[in-house]
Protein backbone atom coordinates (compact mmCIF):
# COMPACT_ATOMS: atom_id res chain seq x y z
CA UNK A 1 0.00 0.00 0.00
CA UNK A 2 1.65 3.62 -0.97
CA UNK A 3 0.92 5.91 1.86
CA UNK A 4 1.95 9.23 1.74
CA UNK A 5 2.39 12.51 3.75
CA UNK A 6 1.37 16.20 3.21
CA UNK A 7 2.45 19.47 4.69
CA UNK A 8 3.90 19.23 8.50
CA UNK A 9 3.22 15.24 8.49
CA UNK A 10 5.52 15.44 4.99
CA UNK A 11 8.47 17.45 7.35
CA UNK A 12 8.17 15.70 10.40
CA UNK A 13 8.53 12.67 9.26
CA UNK A 14 11.12 13.75 6.47
CA UNK A 15 9.14 11.39 4.19
CA UNK A 16 6.77 12.76 1.46
CA UNK A 17 5.42 8.55 0.12
CA UNK A 18 6.45 5.14 1.33
CA UNK A 19 5.46 1.76 0.49
CA UNK A 20 4.18 -0.88 3.11
CA UNK A 21 3.51 -3.82 3.50
CA UNK A 22 0.58 -4.05 6.58
CA UNK A 23 0.10 -6.61 8.57
CA UNK A 24 -2.76 -8.36 8.18
CA UNK A 25 -4.31 -7.37 11.57
CA UNK A 26 -4.31 -3.11 10.30
CA UNK A 27 -7.96 -3.32 8.85
CA UNK A 28 -8.91 0.34 9.27
CA UNK A 29 -6.96 3.68 9.09
CA UNK A 30 -6.94 4.12 13.08
CA UNK A 31 -4.92 0.89 13.12
CA UNK A 32 -2.78 2.12 10.13
CA UNK A 33 -2.17 4.85 12.30
CA UNK A 34 -1.51 2.98 15.66
CA UNK A 35 0.66 0.59 13.34
CA UNK A 36 2.83 3.74 11.86
CA UNK A 37 3.00 5.60 15.14
CA UNK A 38 5.15 1.73 16.40
CA UNK A 39 8.15 3.20 13.82
CA UNK A 40 9.86 5.08 15.74
CA UNK A 41 10.13 8.65 17.69
CA UNK A 42 9.12 10.84 14.48
CA UNK A 43 6.01 8.53 13.61
CA UNK A 44 4.98 8.30 17.06
CA UNK A 45 5.17 12.25 17.61
CA UNK A 46 3.04 12.63 13.91
CA UNK A 47 0.60 10.02 14.94
CA UNK A 48 0.98 9.41 18.68
CA UNK A 49 -2.85 11.62 18.59
CA UNK A 50 -5.12 12.05 15.53
CA UNK A 51 -7.14 15.22 16.84
CA UNK A 52 -5.17 17.19 14.46
CA UNK A 53 -5.12 14.95 11.64
CA UNK A 54 -7.29 14.16 8.29
CA UNK A 55 -6.75 11.46 5.79
CA UNK A 56 -8.10 10.37 2.29
CA UNK A 57 -8.23 6.41 1.23
CA UNK A 58 -7.60 6.47 -2.47
CA UNK A 59 -7.95 10.07 -2.78
CA UNK A 60 -11.55 10.48 -0.93
CA UNK A 61 -11.51 12.27 2.64
CA UNK A 62 -12.30 9.28 4.72
CA UNK A 63 -12.75 8.88 8.83
CA UNK A 64 -10.53 6.86 11.17
CA UNK A 65 -13.28 3.75 11.24
CA UNK A 66 -13.34 3.51 7.94
CA UNK A 67 -12.05 -0.07 6.25
CA UNK A 68 -9.02 -0.11 4.25
CA UNK A 69 -10.37 -2.71 2.06
CA UNK A 70 -8.52 -3.30 -1.12
CA UNK A 71 -7.24 0.65 -0.85
CA UNK A 72 -4.13 1.41 -2.70
CA UNK A 73 -3.32 4.77 -1.41
CA UNK A 74 -3.85 6.09 1.71
CA UNK A 75 -2.48 9.84 2.94
CA UNK A 76 -2.18 11.76 5.92
CA UNK A 77 -2.15 15.50 6.47
CA UNK A 78 -3.28 18.20 8.61
CA UNK A 79 -6.79 20.07 8.02
CA UNK A 80 -6.34 21.81 4.48
CA UNK A 81 -6.17 25.50 3.81
CA UNK A 82 -6.00 26.15 0.66
CA UNK A 83 -8.58 28.75 -1.26
CA UNK B 1 -11.67 22.01 -18.56
CA UNK B 2 -13.54 23.39 -15.79
CA UNK B 3 -10.65 22.78 -13.19
CA UNK B 4 -6.98 23.64 -13.60
CA UNK B 5 -4.17 23.69 -10.66
CA UNK B 6 -1.42 25.32 -11.81
CA UNK B 7 1.64 27.23 -11.16
CA UNK B 8 0.93 29.94 -13.28
CA UNK B 9 -0.78 33.12 -13.07
CA UNK B 10 -4.34 33.35 -14.71
CA UNK B 11 -6.10 35.74 -16.52
CA UNK B 12 -9.59 36.25 -14.86
CA UNK B 13 -11.09 38.03 -18.09
CA UNK B 14 -9.60 35.79 -20.55
CA UNK B 15 -11.36 32.97 -18.32
CA UNK B 16 -14.90 34.72 -18.11
CA UNK B 17 -14.70 35.12 -21.67
CA UNK B 18 -13.69 31.45 -22.65
CA UNK B 19 -16.71 30.59 -20.67
CA UNK B 20 -19.53 32.82 -21.73
CA UNK B 21 -18.53 33.71 -25.45
CA UNK B 22 -21.32 33.72 -28.00
CA UNK B 23 -23.83 32.58 -25.47
CA UNK B 24 -27.30 34.57 -24.58
CA UNK B 25 -28.61 32.45 -22.19
CA UNK B 26 -26.27 34.12 -19.23
CA UNK B 27 -27.60 37.32 -17.29
CA UNK B 28 -25.14 37.16 -14.03
CA UNK B 29 -21.40 36.38 -14.48
CA UNK B 30 -19.88 36.22 -11.09
CA UNK B 31 -15.80 36.11 -10.42
CA UNK B 32 -14.05 35.24 -7.27
CA UNK B 33 -10.28 36.00 -7.19
CA UNK B 34 -8.57 35.19 -4.11
CA UNK B 35 -5.24 37.10 -3.21
CA UNK B 36 -1.85 36.85 -0.75
CA UNK B 37 -2.41 39.64 2.02
CA UNK B 38 0.60 41.22 3.39
CA UNK B 39 -0.49 40.56 6.84
CA UNK B 40 2.07 40.86 9.71
CA UNK B 41 4.79 41.33 7.53
CA UNK B 42 4.52 38.10 5.38
CA UNK B 43 6.95 37.74 2.67
CA UNK B 44 5.43 34.71 0.72
CA UNK B 45 2.85 31.65 0.86
CA UNK B 46 3.71 28.30 -0.46
CA UNK B 47 1.04 26.68 -1.39
CA UNK B 48 1.31 22.68 -1.27
CA UNK B 49 -1.27 19.92 -3.00
CA UNK B 50 -2.23 16.75 -3.36
CA UNK B 51 -2.20 15.82 -6.87
CA UNK B 52 -4.86 13.71 -8.19
CA UNK B 53 -6.82 14.23 -5.16
CA UNK B 54 -7.48 17.59 -5.59
CA UNK B 55 -8.66 18.00 -9.40
CA UNK B 56 -10.93 14.79 -8.42
CA UNK B 57 -12.26 16.58 -5.08
CA UNK B 58 -12.82 20.11 -6.74
CA UNK B 59 -14.41 17.80 -9.33
CA UNK B 60 -17.32 16.77 -7.02
CA UNK B 61 -17.91 19.93 -5.78
CA UNK B 62 -18.29 21.01 -9.36
CA UNK B 63 -20.95 18.59 -9.72
CA UNK B 64 -22.65 19.15 -6.65
CA UNK B 65 -23.08 22.84 -7.67
CA UNK B 66 -24.09 21.97 -10.73
CA UNK B 67 -26.75 19.58 -9.65
CA UNK B 68 -27.67 22.00 -6.88
CA UNK B 69 -28.47 25.50 -9.28
CA UNK B 70 -28.55 26.01 -13.13
CA UNK B 71 -25.62 26.92 -14.21
CA UNK B 72 -24.31 27.60 -17.62
CA UNK B 73 -20.90 27.25 -16.83
CA UNK B 74 -18.12 26.87 -14.14
CA UNK B 75 -14.55 27.53 -14.02
CA UNK B 76 -12.09 27.07 -10.81
CA UNK B 77 -8.17 28.03 -11.06
CA UNK B 78 -6.05 27.12 -8.03
CA UNK B 79 -2.59 27.97 -7.90
CA UNK B 80 0.73 26.08 -6.07
CA UNK B 81 4.09 26.80 -5.63
CA UNK B 82 5.70 30.15 -4.05
CA UNK B 83 3.41 33.07 -4.00
CA UNK B 84 4.15 36.92 -3.24
CA UNK B 85 1.74 39.35 -1.26
CA UNK B 86 -0.47 40.65 -3.91
CA UNK B 87 -0.15 37.89 -5.99
CA UNK B 88 -3.31 36.02 -7.28
CA UNK B 89 -4.32 32.20 -5.62
CA UNK B 90 -7.33 31.28 -6.52
CA UNK B 91 -10.11 31.99 -9.33
CA UNK B 92 -14.07 30.92 -9.50
CA UNK B 93 -16.06 32.02 -12.24
CA UNK B 94 -19.78 31.00 -11.95
CA UNK B 95 -22.12 31.45 -15.11
CA UNK B 96 -25.92 31.36 -14.63
CA UNK B 97 -29.40 33.21 -16.15
CA UNK B 98 -29.98 34.66 -12.68
CA UNK B 99 -27.55 36.42 -10.12
CA UNK B 100 -28.73 34.37 -7.31
CA UNK B 101 -27.63 31.07 -8.63
CA UNK B 102 -23.78 32.74 -9.52
CA UNK B 103 -23.88 34.11 -6.52
CA UNK B 104 -24.79 30.94 -4.31
CA UNK B 105 -22.55 28.69 -6.74
CA UNK B 106 -19.51 30.87 -5.76
CA UNK B 107 -19.82 31.19 -2.41
CA UNK B 108 -20.38 27.72 -2.29
CA UNK B 109 -17.50 26.28 -4.32
CA UNK B 110 -15.40 28.89 -2.28
CA UNK B 111 -16.36 27.27 0.94
CA UNK B 112 -15.75 23.79 -0.12
CA UNK B 113 -12.62 24.71 -1.46
CA UNK B 114 -11.62 26.11 1.82
CA UNK B 115 -12.47 23.60 3.85
CA UNK B 116 -12.07 20.05 1.41
CA UNK B 117 -9.71 20.57 -1.18
CA UNK B 118 -6.04 19.09 -0.28
CA UNK B 119 -4.13 22.66 -0.60
CA UNK B 120 -1.99 23.27 2.25
CA UNK B 121 -0.86 27.12 2.82
CA UNK B 122 2.54 27.32 4.19
CA UNK B 123 3.78 31.25 5.62
CA UNK B 124 7.04 33.02 5.37
CA UNK B 125 8.19 35.47 7.24
CA UNK B 126 11.07 37.53 7.70
CA UNK B 127 11.95 34.77 10.66
CA UNK B 128 10.77 31.74 9.27
CA UNK B 129 7.80 29.54 8.36
CA UNK B 130 4.86 28.63 9.15
CA UNK B 131 1.76 26.40 8.43
CA UNK B 132 -1.67 28.38 7.90
CA UNK B 133 -4.20 26.65 10.36
CA UNK B 134 -7.59 25.69 9.93
CA UNK B 135 -10.35 27.88 10.59
CA UNK B 136 -13.45 27.69 12.60
CA UNK B 137 -15.04 30.49 10.83
CA UNK B 138 -14.34 28.72 6.94
CA UNK B 139 -16.10 25.27 8.67
CA UNK B 140 -19.16 27.14 9.44
CA UNK B 141 -19.13 28.82 6.25
CA UNK B 142 -19.51 25.59 4.17
CA UNK B 143 -21.82 23.98 6.96
CA UNK B 144 -24.16 26.20 5.66
CA UNK B 145 -24.91 24.63 2.53
CA UNK B 146 -25.88 21.07 4.67
CA UNK B 147 -28.86 22.96 5.91
CA UNK B 148 -31.96 23.45 3.51
CA UNK B 149 -31.43 26.97 1.64
CA UNK B 150 -32.36 29.82 3.51
CA UNK B 151 -34.10 32.14 0.66
CA UNK C 1 -14.42 57.85 -9.08
CA UNK C 2 -16.70 54.90 -7.55
CA UNK C 3 -19.89 55.08 -9.60
CA UNK C 4 -20.57 55.62 -13.49
CA UNK C 5 -23.81 55.64 -15.33
CA UNK C 6 -22.93 55.29 -19.40
CA UNK C 7 -23.57 54.18 -22.57
CA UNK C 8 -20.28 53.01 -23.34
CA UNK C 9 -19.21 49.06 -22.59
CA UNK C 10 -16.90 48.73 -19.84
CA UNK C 11 -13.74 46.37 -19.45
CA UNK C 12 -14.42 44.86 -16.18
CA UNK C 13 -10.81 43.34 -15.75
CA UNK C 14 -9.58 46.74 -16.21
CA UNK C 15 -11.64 48.26 -13.81
CA UNK C 16 -10.33 45.69 -11.12
CA UNK C 17 -6.96 46.23 -11.42
CA UNK C 18 -7.78 50.37 -11.13
CA UNK C 19 -9.19 48.95 -7.91
CA UNK C 20 -6.48 46.88 -6.12
CA UNK C 21 -2.98 47.47 -7.59
CA UNK C 22 -0.85 48.13 -5.67
CA UNK C 23 -2.81 46.73 -3.01
CA UNK C 24 -1.50 44.11 -0.15
CA UNK C 25 -4.25 44.01 2.24
CA UNK C 26 -6.85 42.63 -0.87
CA UNK C 27 -7.84 38.62 -0.07
CA UNK C 28 -10.97 38.76 -2.18
CA UNK C 29 -12.30 40.48 -5.03
CA UNK C 30 -15.75 39.55 -6.20
CA UNK C 31 -17.04 40.90 -10.00
CA UNK C 32 -20.63 40.69 -10.95
CA UNK C 33 -21.67 41.45 -14.19
CA UNK C 34 -24.97 41.77 -15.48
CA UNK C 35 -26.10 40.94 -19.17
CA UNK C 36 -28.67 40.81 -21.53
CA UNK C 37 -30.52 37.42 -22.30
CA UNK C 38 -32.14 36.94 -25.31
CA UNK C 39 -34.82 35.26 -23.24
CA UNK C 40 -38.65 34.82 -26.05
CA UNK C 41 -36.53 36.14 -29.19
CA UNK C 42 -35.69 39.38 -27.34
CA UNK C 43 -33.84 41.31 -29.85
CA UNK C 44 -32.54 44.40 -27.77
CA UNK C 45 -33.30 46.09 -24.35
CA UNK C 46 -33.26 49.81 -24.18
CA UNK C 47 -32.50 51.21 -20.23
CA UNK C 48 -33.70 55.00 -19.35
CA UNK C 49 -32.73 56.52 -16.14
CA UNK C 50 -33.10 59.46 -13.95
CA UNK C 51 -29.73 61.47 -14.62
CA UNK C 52 -28.81 62.88 -10.85
CA UNK C 53 -30.93 60.73 -8.99
CA UNK C 54 -29.41 57.77 -10.25
CA UNK C 55 -26.12 58.23 -9.31
CA UNK C 56 -27.08 59.90 -5.69
CA UNK C 57 -28.88 56.83 -5.23
CA UNK C 58 -26.62 53.94 -5.84
CA UNK C 59 -23.80 56.62 -3.69
CA UNK C 60 -26.21 56.22 -1.07
CA UNK C 61 -25.92 52.04 -1.79
CA UNK C 62 -22.32 52.39 -1.69
CA UNK C 63 -21.91 54.49 1.68
CA UNK C 64 -24.00 51.81 3.14
CA UNK C 65 -22.49 48.93 1.97
CA UNK C 66 -19.08 50.78 3.62
CA UNK C 67 -20.49 51.41 6.73
CA UNK C 68 -22.06 47.29 7.23
CA UNK C 69 -18.81 45.89 5.61
CA UNK C 70 -15.01 46.41 5.63
CA UNK C 71 -14.33 47.16 2.08
CA UNK C 72 -11.11 47.98 0.52
CA UNK C 73 -12.37 49.50 -2.50
CA UNK C 74 -15.79 49.39 -4.75
CA UNK C 75 -16.74 49.90 -8.13
CA UNK C 76 -20.00 50.15 -9.68
CA UNK C 77 -20.38 51.12 -13.56
CA UNK C 78 -24.51 50.76 -14.99
CA UNK C 79 -24.84 51.25 -18.92
CA UNK C 80 -27.66 52.63 -20.54
CA UNK C 81 -29.44 53.34 -24.07
CA UNK C 82 -29.90 50.59 -26.14
CA UNK C 83 -27.80 47.00 -25.44
CA UNK C 84 -28.47 43.56 -27.54
CA UNK C 85 -28.61 39.94 -26.61
CA UNK C 86 -25.25 38.99 -24.79
CA UNK C 87 -24.16 42.69 -24.29
CA UNK C 88 -22.51 43.86 -20.68
CA UNK C 89 -25.39 45.94 -18.21
CA UNK C 90 -24.23 46.31 -15.02
CA UNK C 91 -20.83 45.79 -13.34
CA UNK C 92 -20.16 45.50 -8.97
CA UNK C 93 -17.06 45.15 -8.08
CA UNK C 94 -15.90 44.65 -4.35
CA UNK C 95 -12.68 44.18 -2.60
CA UNK C 96 -12.02 43.24 0.88
CA UNK C 97 -9.57 41.41 3.09
CA UNK C 98 -11.86 38.07 3.61
CA UNK C 99 -14.50 36.59 1.02
CA UNK C 100 -17.04 36.75 2.82
CA UNK C 101 -17.49 40.67 2.92
CA UNK C 102 -17.24 41.01 -0.62
CA UNK C 103 -19.44 38.37 -1.68
CA UNK C 104 -22.29 40.14 0.71
CA UNK C 105 -21.47 43.50 -0.70
CA UNK C 106 -21.62 42.77 -3.75
CA UNK C 107 -24.98 41.05 -3.82
CA UNK C 108 -26.48 43.50 -1.59
CA UNK C 109 -25.46 46.28 -4.24
CA UNK C 110 -27.31 44.04 -6.87
CA UNK C 111 -30.00 43.88 -4.85
CA UNK C 112 -30.36 47.28 -4.23
CA UNK C 113 -29.32 48.42 -7.80
CA UNK C 114 -32.34 46.10 -8.91
CA UNK C 115 -35.24 47.40 -6.64
CA UNK C 116 -33.48 51.21 -5.76
CA UNK C 117 -31.60 52.60 -8.27
CA UNK C 118 -33.93 54.61 -11.08
CA UNK C 119 -32.99 52.52 -14.14
CA UNK C 120 -36.38 51.10 -16.21
CA UNK C 121 -35.93 48.76 -19.02
CA UNK C 122 -37.53 48.52 -22.35
CA UNK C 123 -37.71 44.80 -23.99
CA UNK C 124 -37.77 45.33 -27.54
CA UNK C 125 -39.45 42.18 -29.87
CA UNK C 126 -39.85 41.64 -33.60
CA UNK C 127 -43.47 42.63 -32.96
CA UNK C 128 -42.82 45.44 -30.46
CA UNK C 129 -41.47 47.01 -27.17
CA UNK C 130 -42.92 46.55 -23.51
CA UNK C 131 -41.55 48.34 -20.10
CA UNK C 132 -40.17 45.25 -17.74
CA UNK C 133 -42.10 45.05 -14.41
CA UNK C 134 -40.39 44.95 -11.32
CA UNK C 135 -40.20 41.18 -9.66
CA UNK C 136 -41.34 40.02 -6.66
CA UNK C 137 -38.01 38.53 -6.08
CA UNK C 138 -35.65 41.31 -6.49
CA UNK C 139 -38.00 42.76 -3.57
CA UNK C 140 -37.46 39.59 -1.70
CA UNK C 141 -33.71 40.06 -1.95
CA UNK C 142 -33.40 43.51 -1.19
CA UNK C 143 -35.51 42.87 1.86
CA UNK C 144 -33.24 40.33 3.39
CA UNK C 145 -30.50 42.71 3.89
CA UNK C 146 -33.10 44.57 6.38
CA UNK C 147 -33.06 41.98 9.18
CA UNK C 148 -30.14 41.13 11.24
CA UNK C 149 -27.15 39.62 9.44
CA UNK C 150 -27.72 35.58 9.19
CA UNK C 151 -24.36 34.19 9.57
CA UNK D 1 -41.56 73.54 -9.28
CA UNK D 2 -40.42 71.06 -11.88
CA UNK D 3 -42.37 67.90 -12.44
CA UNK D 4 -40.41 64.62 -14.21
CA UNK D 5 -41.83 61.52 -15.55
CA UNK D 6 -40.04 58.15 -16.86
CA UNK D 7 -40.64 54.80 -18.76
CA UNK D 8 -44.46 54.76 -19.00
CA UNK D 9 -45.45 56.95 -17.40
CA UNK D 10 -43.44 59.49 -19.93
CA UNK D 11 -44.79 57.81 -22.61
CA UNK D 12 -48.63 57.86 -21.56
CA UNK D 13 -48.18 61.69 -21.14
CA UNK D 14 -46.02 62.43 -24.28
CA UNK D 15 -44.03 64.73 -21.72
CA UNK D 16 -40.84 64.06 -19.86
CA UNK D 17 -40.71 66.89 -18.20
CA UNK D 18 -42.27 69.99 -17.12
CA UNK D 19 -42.48 73.30 -14.70
CA UNK D 20 -45.81 73.90 -12.76
CA UNK D 21 -47.22 76.65 -10.17
CA UNK D 22 -49.20 74.57 -7.77
CA UNK D 23 -52.13 76.09 -5.84
CA UNK D 24 -51.05 76.25 -2.10
CA UNK D 25 -53.79 73.49 -1.27
CA UNK D 26 -51.44 70.96 -3.17
CA UNK D 27 -49.18 70.08 -0.03
CA UNK D 28 -48.43 66.33 -0.50
CA UNK D 29 -47.28 64.14 -3.17
CA UNK D 30 -50.70 62.33 -3.35
CA UNK D 31 -52.48 66.22 -3.39
CA UNK D 32 -50.01 66.74 -6.29
CA UNK D 33 -51.02 63.21 -8.32
CA UNK D 34 -54.47 64.26 -7.61
CA UNK D 35 -54.31 68.07 -9.02
CA UNK D 36 -52.48 66.17 -12.11
CA UNK D 37 -55.65 63.90 -12.56
CA UNK D 38 -57.36 66.60 -13.27
CA UNK D 39 -55.36 67.73 -16.03
CA UNK D 40 -57.07 65.73 -18.56
CA UNK D 41 -57.35 62.47 -20.19
CA UNK D 42 -53.89 61.09 -19.80
CA UNK D 43 -53.05 62.47 -16.75
CA UNK D 44 -56.26 61.13 -15.42
CA UNK D 45 -55.02 57.84 -16.68
CA UNK D 46 -51.70 57.73 -15.17
CA UNK D 47 -53.07 59.12 -11.94
CA UNK D 48 -56.32 57.79 -11.32
CA UNK D 49 -54.61 55.03 -9.56
CA UNK D 50 -51.39 55.33 -7.93
CA UNK D 51 -50.85 51.17 -7.11
CA UNK D 52 -48.55 50.89 -9.53
CA UNK D 53 -46.37 54.25 -9.36
CA UNK D 54 -43.81 55.30 -7.66
CA UNK D 55 -41.66 59.29 -6.88
CA UNK D 56 -39.28 61.07 -5.96
CA UNK D 57 -38.87 63.95 -3.98
CA UNK D 58 -35.69 66.18 -4.71
CA UNK D 59 -34.19 62.80 -6.16
CA UNK D 60 -35.49 60.95 -3.16
CA UNK D 61 -37.52 57.83 -3.19
CA UNK D 62 -40.05 59.17 -1.67
CA UNK D 63 -43.99 58.46 -0.32
CA UNK D 64 -47.22 59.53 -1.45
CA UNK D 65 -48.23 61.17 2.20
CA UNK D 66 -45.02 62.52 2.23
CA UNK D 67 -44.90 67.18 2.46
CA UNK D 68 -43.83 68.21 -0.87
CA UNK D 69 -42.25 71.11 1.18
CA UNK D 70 -39.69 73.72 -0.33
CA UNK D 71 -39.35 70.90 -2.88
CA UNK D 72 -37.50 72.10 -6.30
CA UNK D 73 -38.13 68.49 -7.96
CA UNK D 74 -40.80 66.06 -8.29
CA UNK D 75 -40.70 62.97 -10.57
CA UNK D 76 -43.48 60.02 -11.17
CA UNK D 77 -42.35 56.60 -12.24
CA UNK D 78 -43.12 52.71 -12.35
CA UNK D 79 -41.31 50.71 -10.31
CA UNK D 80 -37.34 50.66 -11.49
CA UNK D 81 -36.14 47.48 -13.45
CA UNK D 82 -32.33 48.27 -13.54
CA UNK D 83 -29.15 46.15 -12.94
Amino acid sequence: MKVLYFAWVREKLGCSEETLNLPPEVRTARQLALHLAARGPSYANVFGALGNLNLAIDQEHASWDQDLGAAQEVAFFPPVTGG
Amino acid sequence: MQVSVQEADFDSAAEALALTQGRKDIGAVVTFEGRVRADDGLSALTLEHYPGMTEAEIARHVAAAQARWPLAGVRIIHRIGRLGPGERIVLVITASAHRQSAFEAAEFLMDYLKTRAPFWKQEQYGDGARWVEARADDLDAARRWQSPAKR
